[in-house]
């Protein structure tokens, strides 16, 4: 089994002409497009059951209510969590991250302390550690890199020693690198860790299971897959979410609240203060029923295919002159393809290609702390979903010559 | 959604007019437990005495609409005598009576067979409630509280 | 001028059946309604533009970074902002205000100081300051309340001594007393203290002017005035939140991250990590726009008019059977009629109102102090905006008499 | 969008093959600044000398797309030899031309009127990157980077 012939169809900006070029989208490791069964669900909730969730008792009210929590269960169950209490929605990832700092690492961090994240970590899973460790003054680690773009685990018992948590990505934004997560799980496990995951390009891209990882907390975003800008996603093990301090105070997240303090809900509205992204979730929740109807498996299956075509194409067309970062097996890699050609910088190479309606990103990716370990201040990636095909992988590949002239140096 | 009838049968507004087992017990030596509902406001406070393992006395105060003081009232009278583990029995009874998520995933309440089966009585009543989603807390509010306090007393 | 006869039919949930009666939406308190330029402007960006922010060298990154930034600038002048830099986007209010005390206060209050908040907060403008104060051991002080509802300001040089931060609500959500901002911010000025507003409940309905309201930061939120769920905003002076550290840590937020550490971006960047609400903000710029396109003196005269009606025809009708909490004059407040009708319990009223369609809220407001000070557990609370009229009122008023039967004790 | 051409003007690729002033001089004795542009992960390094209260000395490293190559070989060539005030002035005006929000609200940019009026030159070049937006940013930062290292002289 296959994708359908006709996906694209099903979203609604690829028929977008750009520069008088049908639009060729290949920055989905930034943002995905959006099927229009996605944006269709939440125009429904506008316009039949719009209101405010949990403490409405009329009818609309209850509908909101009720297709908030049954995407809760449906994204449960998407990614193998053994309750829907273990999905906490934040705005982002970046949220989910700092969730989890704040309140599990306020709680169990401190001075002599260690935390190990990677080499290959977006900023959302640096920076709050950062700002915490500054304040409590545990010590960051960081697992290196080999050259060909896997993460070097040879001392890795050595760096474990005195971990407490190990947050690592199940897929670079950057390489396109799968790692090992559930080798290193038990490690860290055996060592008295807790282990966090970025699956933010990793639930959008493989079938998930959040037990299989071996995960103890996992942080991802709708928008990366087929979902609604404004919604991330927190999951964790029922009793570590239990033990956790709440992040944000406000309403929902109370049992009650007294002049002389409060008593925090239970979960996962312990984790949700204030009015919830109530359209987003239940926009995510399509997104994931869109996911399902086309199978993760096979989206899997085809983003190698799709992989391994672009990368032969590159290498059969351009030889020397093009260089793409990470691991050089498709299998071992998500369609994310960070690009060197010639001596054109990533940022003009992005612009060039826009002349034909080509979307790829230019930029650190946020993730300069591996950039400066690839020694460059930038690339240019071009990632791949369920949507794109040959075509777009011939567009990008007949683009890049005519900017390679431009920018000789 | 179903007519007000399902809800509020003419005994849940009997119970609510008419309170049984009304009040607060001292406490010591009365056991002592409190719940809210942050949906709503509702507010129970129990109060109650055990001896050889069974519920001798029991009361309800606190505040709230017609459906958590009919639930409250009608709970006060079906466990008042009840050995621990019946009034267990009989809350998981309820609650699954209550649940409209049963397919729910990793919910326990679809893998238990009931140990000994109630007449639940006039508790019957408020089965109408399930169709109506967000008073399923009212009605077991004063259950749950019940549950959390017998829970406190074995830590 | 007053608001269009026809502005019913600008919301598309407006002509929902419920339970056979035509919606009559009495809830915009909790959450309004959204107009369907609104539901347009998210559907036109996922459709056309959809794509992450900031760092695209592309075409429909560039334009979403367009559309995005120029809402800010909307948003900015809306509430009389002096730059777009002071407008930060959040998730909602509640947000909003847990960066107030995180940064703000994480920098400046500690044992000895105090935060002086008033009896009719909502859980936002609490809780923040709750769990803060738990860690840091500075003093909550609350303003209390007249027998109608006012802040009662007799103490008001006593209570401020000390104080560091006054953090007030400039329209009750439960009693729609609207407070005298500008005045107890003065004082505050004088002893020294800073000023948030929690504005919520009051730039959706009266005519917003930051520096009016002699405010220094204000927090409102995005699904109260006809814009999305997921979007809040806190606006501050710009000096002030210049000072303040960064809240959530990750991309965007960040000039810089290095393994040692990072440096934090420019306003309003700064205080806006990961991915933002792209969708949302563009559709609370829409909102914007179709609020201005009212007039918001308009639609305050229309809900003083409302008001009045509603307060007239109540006590026309009921007399000493029914009561509406917060002051009588109905310019001194918003549209939110906090009513006890009989012993009738918000709960039960709100389950029978629901059968005729009409929606109001039933519970705590998310004011439990509020609640004990009022004596109550719960209100019913019915609240207006643009889109209600006279018939709306009539509707409520006639339905509440057999709810009276049915529960009569 | 209007094409390439108004972007990658033939002087500016000239500028970008070709940097002027590319290097770094010891510092000290040379001030040393540096800035990121946190879109694409540009990065610039200026060190400068200062005799009588001009710019007797410049040199750009770092690293990024042409035209913030281009922008900051061309801002090289052109504020050596010029006071400080001279400079301060040349910035505000390519500022000013890189500027799409002139009708942004608080704008310091539209009530000032130049004191004096350079001759952009080569600079002109760079007007197109206005119909850009994304890439103002490469082409000011070179500018706000020795902007800032001025200031910090003052404090
Ligand atoms: C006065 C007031 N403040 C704050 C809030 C919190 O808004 P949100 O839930 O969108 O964060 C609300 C509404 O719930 C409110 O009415
Ligand atoms: C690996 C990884 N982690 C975290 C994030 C952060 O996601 P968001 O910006 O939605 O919070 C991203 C995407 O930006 C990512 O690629």
């Amino acid at each position: 089994m296959s994708l359908p012939r006709n996906i694209k169809e099903q979203f609604p900006l690829l028929s977008q002409v750009v520069n008088n070029h049908q639009i060729v989208y290949l920055d989905s490791a930034a943002s995905s497009q959006k099927p229009a069964a996605v944006i269709e669900a939440m125009n429904d909730y506008y316009r039949t059951i719009n209101a405010n969730v949990h403490r409405g008792a009329y009818e609309i009210a209850a509908q909101a209510t009720e297709a908030m929590e049954s995407a809760r269960s449906r994204i449960a169950k998407f990614i193998g969590a053994s309750s829907a209490n273990e999905v906490v929605f934040t705005k982002n990832a970046t949220e989910s991250f700092n969730l989890v700092a704040r309140s599990w690492g306020g709680q169990h961090l401190s001075q002599g302390d260690a935390v190990l994240i990677t080499d290959m970590e977006h900023h959302a899973n640096i920076v709050p550690w950062q700002i915490l460790s500054a304040e409590r003054g545990f010590e960051i680690r960081w697992i290196p890199l080999t050259v060909d773009g896997h993460l070097d685990l040879t001392e890795l018992d050595q760096l474990l020693d005195g971990v407490k948590m190990v947050s690592l990505t199940a897929m670079s934004n950057v390489l396109g690198t799968l790692n090992p997560v559930r080798k290193i799980a038990d490690k860290a496990h055996e060592m008295g860790a807790l282990v966090t995951v970025d699956a933010s390009q990793y639930v959008p891209h493989l079938p998930t299971d959040v037990q299989d990882l071996g995960a103890d907390l996992m942080c991802f975003t709708g928008h990366k897959m087929c979902g609604p800008t404004g919604i991330g996603v927190l999951w964790g093990r029922e009793e570590i979410l239990d033990s956790m301090p709440p992040f944000l105070g406000g309403g929902e997240m109370i049992l009650d609240v007294r002049k002389d303090g409060f008593t925090a809900n239970e979960l996962p509205h312990k984790f949700e203060a204030g009015t919830p992204p109530i359209a987003e979730i239940i926009g995510l929740g399509a997104a994931v029923n869109f996911l399902e109807s086309l199978g993760m498996a096979e989206i899997r299956q085809h983003e190698i295919r799709l992989t391994e075509y672009a990368m032969n194409s590159l290498a059969d067309r351009y030889g020397e002159d093009l260089r793409i970062h990470g691991p050089k097996n498709p299998s071992e890699r998500g369609g994310v393809l960070s690009i060197e050609y010639r001596d054109v910088h990533p940022h003009d190479l992005s612009q060039v290609l826009d002349q034909r309606g080509i979307c790829i990103r230019a930029g650190h990716h946020c993730a300069k702390p591996l950039m400066k370990e690839l020694g460059v201040g930038a690339t240019a990636r071009a990632s791949l979903y369920v949507y794109n095909d040959e075509s777009d992988i011939d567009a990008l590949i007949d683009a890049l010559e005519p900017a390679g002239e431009m920018f000789a140096l | 959604m179903s007519g007000l009838d399902d809800l509020y049968k003419e005994i849940i507004l009997d119970h609510y007019r008419n309170p049984r087992n009304r009040g607060e017990l001292d406490s010591p030596p009365a056991h002592r437990t409190e719940g809210f509902n942050p949906l709503c406001g509702d507010e129970v406070t129990i109060t109650f005495e055990l001896s050889n393992d069974s519920v001798s006395e029991l009361r309800i105060a606190g505040q709230g609409c017609s459906i958590s003081q009919a639930s409250a009232s009608m709970m006060s009278a079906a466990v008042k005598g009840k050995s621990l583990e019946e009034v267990r029995e009989l809350t998981r009874q309820f609650k699954s009576m209550m649940s409209i998520h049963g397919e729910e995933i990793g919910s326990e309440a679809s893998d238990l067979t009931p140990k000994a089966v109630f007449e639940l009585g006039d508790l019957e009543a408020l089965r109408g409630v399930v169709k109506f989603p967000v008073r399923i807390k009212c009605a077991t509010l004063s259950w749950n509280t019940l549950l959390t306090g017998l829970g406190e007393l074995e830590e």
